[in-house]
């Protein structure tokens, strides 16, 4: 029987993995180690790990995660997490400058094997400054990676990765997601001995013929969702597409998918302009513009602040009900 | 370099003029601004925990209300309030009324912020109350800002601009500071000192002179001083001349108030009792409660009884629960408020606000 | 005879008339007062109206442009110069979160007439750090307004417009075009006295039948370029759209252009993920997708750093003959 | 709170064991490497605005290179270097050659950076250089990461952050020294002290203790020193039990060195007279140019004759004309060199380089 555990238990394996795995690792943050993590994602690791490995950080995201690039260069794996990745703000050169920019401005000859994570949604209730989704900011700097997995299972797969990766990874997560459960095979089941799922290819979450929902982050769940009403109501056959990573880009996938179903809505949590939807609806409208049986739609948050008013802010995000009403339109 | 006044603590602050000045009712008045605060954050933490009615964050001031009560009652017309997440106890304090603040809380459209702003934003520019900010010391260059303004206008004012002893350590604040000396800024940077952001003690988070987090002042050449938060008395006492001398020489300076919040960081805070010994809350709720202090100084005095006190509890309590009913009974935003005040010049119509798209949908 | 006045200089007219204006304005930046303004745009001024009004600051962006959303919220209308727009990274929380965000926060109750501008451009051989372009990202944020003037004309008109408007306006302006001439009418020569160019509009630079060009900033010229050598060795009639504003956006005129020439192509020195020209061509997909007779292309600057070397960094960026190349493969 | 070590003026340094164990050729070396720095400097100047050769930057050092050479020279094999973007002198004086950079310069694809840095974005990590970097104050961090890599490798190093007068009030340095200080990390800051940030001086620019600039490490707990820069003897005496203690305990310092840049702030600089008087800038080139000081301390020691400078000079006007010559006849990067050097999973074509699209076009 497979063993279902939830999204921030099956991080905490993946980041307690790659501790044993490389000495060079070393997770900082603020309150990661003797709290255990505010969102207990790194619970028990300092106990395990000790002082060296697991290190809280004073409120100075510029200053500490400056730092780990820094020390990136010469060889320390630094995983930072950002309690809300709303925080990247105050650190924002360091994350877009630094970590971007030193391989290319040096001709090569640095490189920062740094992961910076955290959970970066809404609708949880704490205002517009604690909800930033800025995953189509950071993937808009070549250089850096973003990584948004939408269950434990990618989470633990990814956050290895995102970890033996050379290269920056932005790593976001979800706190609405991290109790939720998914089945994540222990080790011994695995036919490698481990759980690595290489950053930059989707995941096709269910098979459909008639339209493609591509997504990333949670609203991959919600278009799921979505897709199930689909069927059960309208007899529509809709295709789940779960971008996992939004840099790298695996557009092969999105386009295998949208040349069979000839219709496509991308949906996310991120805003609308200039949105991660704003990309894969114009790559579609250059790569299979004769493809397409109607145009590209997308569904995002409400183009508004976070609202922290909990039945607002509720409609502020994509529900099911919002994809299919909208899929509709174009089936 | 500037240097601090360090006036003993064995000092009796209540017979300072300012403190000595003050009528029976006016002594009253500030025990009773720090009990409506508490008992306003007591029915909230009900509220939250027992109805439910509250999302998101909530972060009490619980222990710390002389710190708000005794600064913003030396604050006349042109002088302005800024603050951190904890903005209960000053949004009270420059008299916002108990149901706007506690319908904010239940994200209600009858809310100070209309329900979208929560606990940690709590405005009121009416009464020079410029919030409630989310991000750990994002509020400091916007309180010298405030300051700027006001010097650009010649008001004599001044901004207080109060962070936790976590925020110190963030980037803007010490651009802030620069700029605050630099430009002769009549900001003053309040440090509630509570020993601990979120799990982390002062001791883990900041490297700082033995004098105290105040003391980076000197590295800016600006004015500093540490005070013993638990008398309102002492607050109101050594506080007046930094206001004065921010009025009449336009210099900022750095207040760090020893203080201790009762609760846990905020209502999530499942260690509050791990990384803090039962024995230290303990020892503070009992010998640094602000109220019980002041309380028993007033009694001494002979400004209230113990009955007198038992009833302006019960009032405050009473207001409280009101506030709650309020809230309970007010209405929630209308979705279409979603996209209300975004833009200024939408709101109101403009030419501005009508040309181009100014929203987009998915 | 129309007047010719180089770009530095309209621009320079417009914060002079505003100074006059309204004792609100006041302008703040790095070496804006007495060294005349590291790029000559605040020449002047600061002689003219004192240490009040034009102030230097130090090296701390965060600082004063926090500082001068604070003033904001009391009613002072400051004029924030970045020396380059990079440099709002290091303030990008207080961009971002404060400017944006304290009007909703607050229930509308306070708003921020600030303007910040600067330079935002590459191709000046200043490296990957200096040379970021960070339109989209603004834009991406409800609440602000982004404001990219092509030439002196517009840039005197817009900023005019951006300091009497009540919201936050964030003013891209370019280092290759201080120094290009246009022709900027004097005041008296015209109706109202002044010239005043509303936020939102976008501006037809040439009328043509055959395909869009659309554009922003000094692409814009660009696509000029390109449009006059389609018609010259092409036989093909280019219209040319400049947005002038990339929040408030000119739909209208982008679909009116579309829906005549049933082709486009967005040229833009952005970066390609999520730039401004996805979120045109996703829009034109939504609405214009029967309209369009070949999809929407997208010519942007290399998805690459920007690289020192002055000959291969001008590959990087959009020119005439990559648009016309480009424009004729859908033509 | 540490306090500085405030050696009087008049020390003889020269007699500091760390300068009299020299050997004479160590000593010619030090003043060679200042004098290869200016010459280097002086040429690039030249192919800058004669041979129109350069683009972009190009902020010179003449003046201050006593301060990277003197300091560099006390490095041994775990020590580290980060700067800003008046890089030149520190990249010579850890030994980077003159042909790379000047083919930086000229934007080659046999400069250090193939090109891709230009002047601000010099590398050399097999040397300990690690840049090289354009945005004020931004190294500072870094410079605290190469620490915390040393301290955490068990290295017994220490890491050099140089950064001017005018990037002490970014954010980024406040976090950085908090961070350093309470965390032991062996990270020396080095203010290189010229007086200006582009046109504005320091008293327009800095509030701080009159002590000085670095004095605002008392506010970190940290230890510090204000060093006159003209001489490399009192450099290196004066730096040398910072590096020590870097080593031995692991504890960071700010360092104040005061100096003079001759020229403008950068080849752009128009206004390099007009906010110093041309008084004051002659002063400085007479009394503060350190090479002419420490030439004539070591004809004063006896060490060289006028004639083994001129000599020595010449030399070094050859290496850097050879060096101009070397990156006029070298080749421009490829335009295929665009994509490469981004990720380095791409670059070694590895599977995660291989995997999903890493490029998007426009
Ligand atoms: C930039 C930023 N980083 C982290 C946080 C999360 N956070 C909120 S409050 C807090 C602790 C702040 O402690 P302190 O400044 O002492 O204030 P106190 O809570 O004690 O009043 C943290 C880490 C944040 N809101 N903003
Ligand atoms: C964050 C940021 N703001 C502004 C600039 C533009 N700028 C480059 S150098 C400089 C002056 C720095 O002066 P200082 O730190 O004293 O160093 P110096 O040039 O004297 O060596 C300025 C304002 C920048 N590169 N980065
Ligand atoms: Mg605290
Ligand atoms: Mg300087």
């Amino acid at each position: 029987m497979p063993r279902e555990i939830p999204y921030r238990e099956a991080l905490r394996e993946g980041l307690d993995e790659e501790l044993a795995n490389d000495d060079n690792v070393v997770l900082i943050g603020e309150e990661v180690a003797q709290y255990n993590g505010a969102y207990k994602v790194t619970e028990g690791l300092w106990k395990k790990w000790g002082d060296k490995r697991i290190i809280d950080a004073p409120i100075s995201e510029a200053g500490f995660i400056g730092m780990g690039i820094g020390a990136s260069m010469l060889g320390v794996r630094p995983v930072m997490e950002l309690m809300f990745y709303s925080f990247a703000y105050v650190a924002f050169d360091q994350m877009m400058n630094n970590a971007a920019t030193v391989r290319y401005m040096s001709g090569g000859l640095i490189n920062c094997p740094i992961v910076v994570r955290g959970p970066a949604n809404g609708g949880t209730n704490v205002g517009a400054t604690h909800s930033h989704t800025p995953e189509n900011i950071f993937a808009n700097m070549p250089g850096l990676k973003v990584v948004c997995p939408s269950d434990g299972y990618d989470a633990k797969g990814l956050i290895k990765s995102a970890i033996r990766d050379n290269d920056p990874v932005y790593f976001m997560e979800s706190t609405v997601l991290y109790g939720a459960k998914c089945s994540v095979p222990s080790n011994d089941e695995l036919e490698d001995g481990e759980l690595i799922i290489p950053i930059g290819k989707a995941k096709v979450k269910k098979e459909g013929a008639d339209v493609s929902l591509i997504a990333h982050g949670r609203a991959v769940l919600t278009s799921l969702a979505a897709a199930e009403i689909l069927s059960e109501k309208h007899n529509i056959d809709a295709e789940v597409v779960d971008l996992r990573s939004i840099r790298p880009l695996d557009e092969t996938t999105v386009l295998q998918s949208v040349r069979k179903t000839h219709r496509a809505v991308y949906i996310e949590e991120n805003k609308p302009f200039c949105g991660v939807g704003a990309q894969i609806s114009s790559m579609l409208m250059e790569q299979a513009f004769d493809d397409l049986d109607a145009p590209v739609l997308r569904i995002t948050s409400a183009d508004a602040p976070a609202f922290y008013s909990p039945p607002i802010e509720k409609m502020q995000l994509p529900t099911p009900e919002e994809i299919v009403e909208r899929t509709l339109s174009i089936c | 370099m500037a240097s601090s006044t360090q006036k003993p603590q064995s000092e009796n602050y209540a017979d300072d003029p300012i403190n000595s000045s003050l009528s029976k009712d006016e002594k009253i008045s500030l025990l009773r601004d720090m009990v409506r605060i508490r008992r306003f954050e007591q029915e909230a933490l009900r509220q939250y925990q027992q109805a439910n009615a509250i999302g998101g964050f909530l972060h009490v001031y619980i222990g710390q209300e002389s710190v708000a009560v005794g600064t913003i009652s030396l604050l006349g017309d042109d002088d302005h309030v800024i603050t951190a997440y904890r903005d209960h106890g000053h949004a009270l304090a420059v008299g916002m009324n108990m149901n706007e603040c506690m319908a904010e809380l239940f994200g209600k459209a009858t809310g100070c912020s209309k329900g979208k702003g929560g606990s940690m934003h709590y405005f009121a520019p009416d009464k020079n109350y410029w919030g409630g900010h989310g991000i750990v010391g994002g509020q400091t260059p916007l309180g010298a800002g405030i300051a700027f303004a006001l010097k650009y206008n010649d008001k004599k004012g001044c901004c207080l601009c109060y962070l936790g002893d976590g925020a110190i350590n963030q980037g803007a604040y010490h651009e802030a500071l620069n700029l605050a000396s630099l430009w002769d800024l009549p900001v003053i940077y309040i440090i509630e000192n509570n020993g601990y952001s979120m799990g982390t003690s002062q001791a883990r988070s900041s490297a700082h002179p033995e004098e105290g987090l105040a003391a980076r002042a000197e590295g800016y050449n600006m004015d500093w001083e540490q005070i013993n938060g638990v008398s309102i008395y002492e607050i109101r006492a050594r506080v007046k001349e930094h206001i004065d001398r921010a009025h009449e020489k336009s210099r900022p300076a750095i207040l760090e108030i020893m203080t201790y919040r009762h609760k846990g960081h905020s209502i999530a805070d499942a260690n509050a009792e791990k990384y803090r010994t039962k024995e230290e809350i303990q020892e503070y709720m009992v010998k640094h409660d602000p109220i019980e202090f002041f309380k028993k100084a007033l009694i001494d005095e002979g400004v209230i009884t113990e009955d007198d006190y038992k009833t302006l509890n019960k009032e405050a309590g009473k207001e409280a629960a009101d506030s709650a009913e309020f809230a309970h009974n007010s209405p929630f935003p209308d979705e279409s408020e979603i996209f209300d005040d975004i833009y200024w010049e939408v709101d109101n119509n403009t030419e501005a606000g009508r040309t181009g798209r100014h929203f987009f949908h998915g």
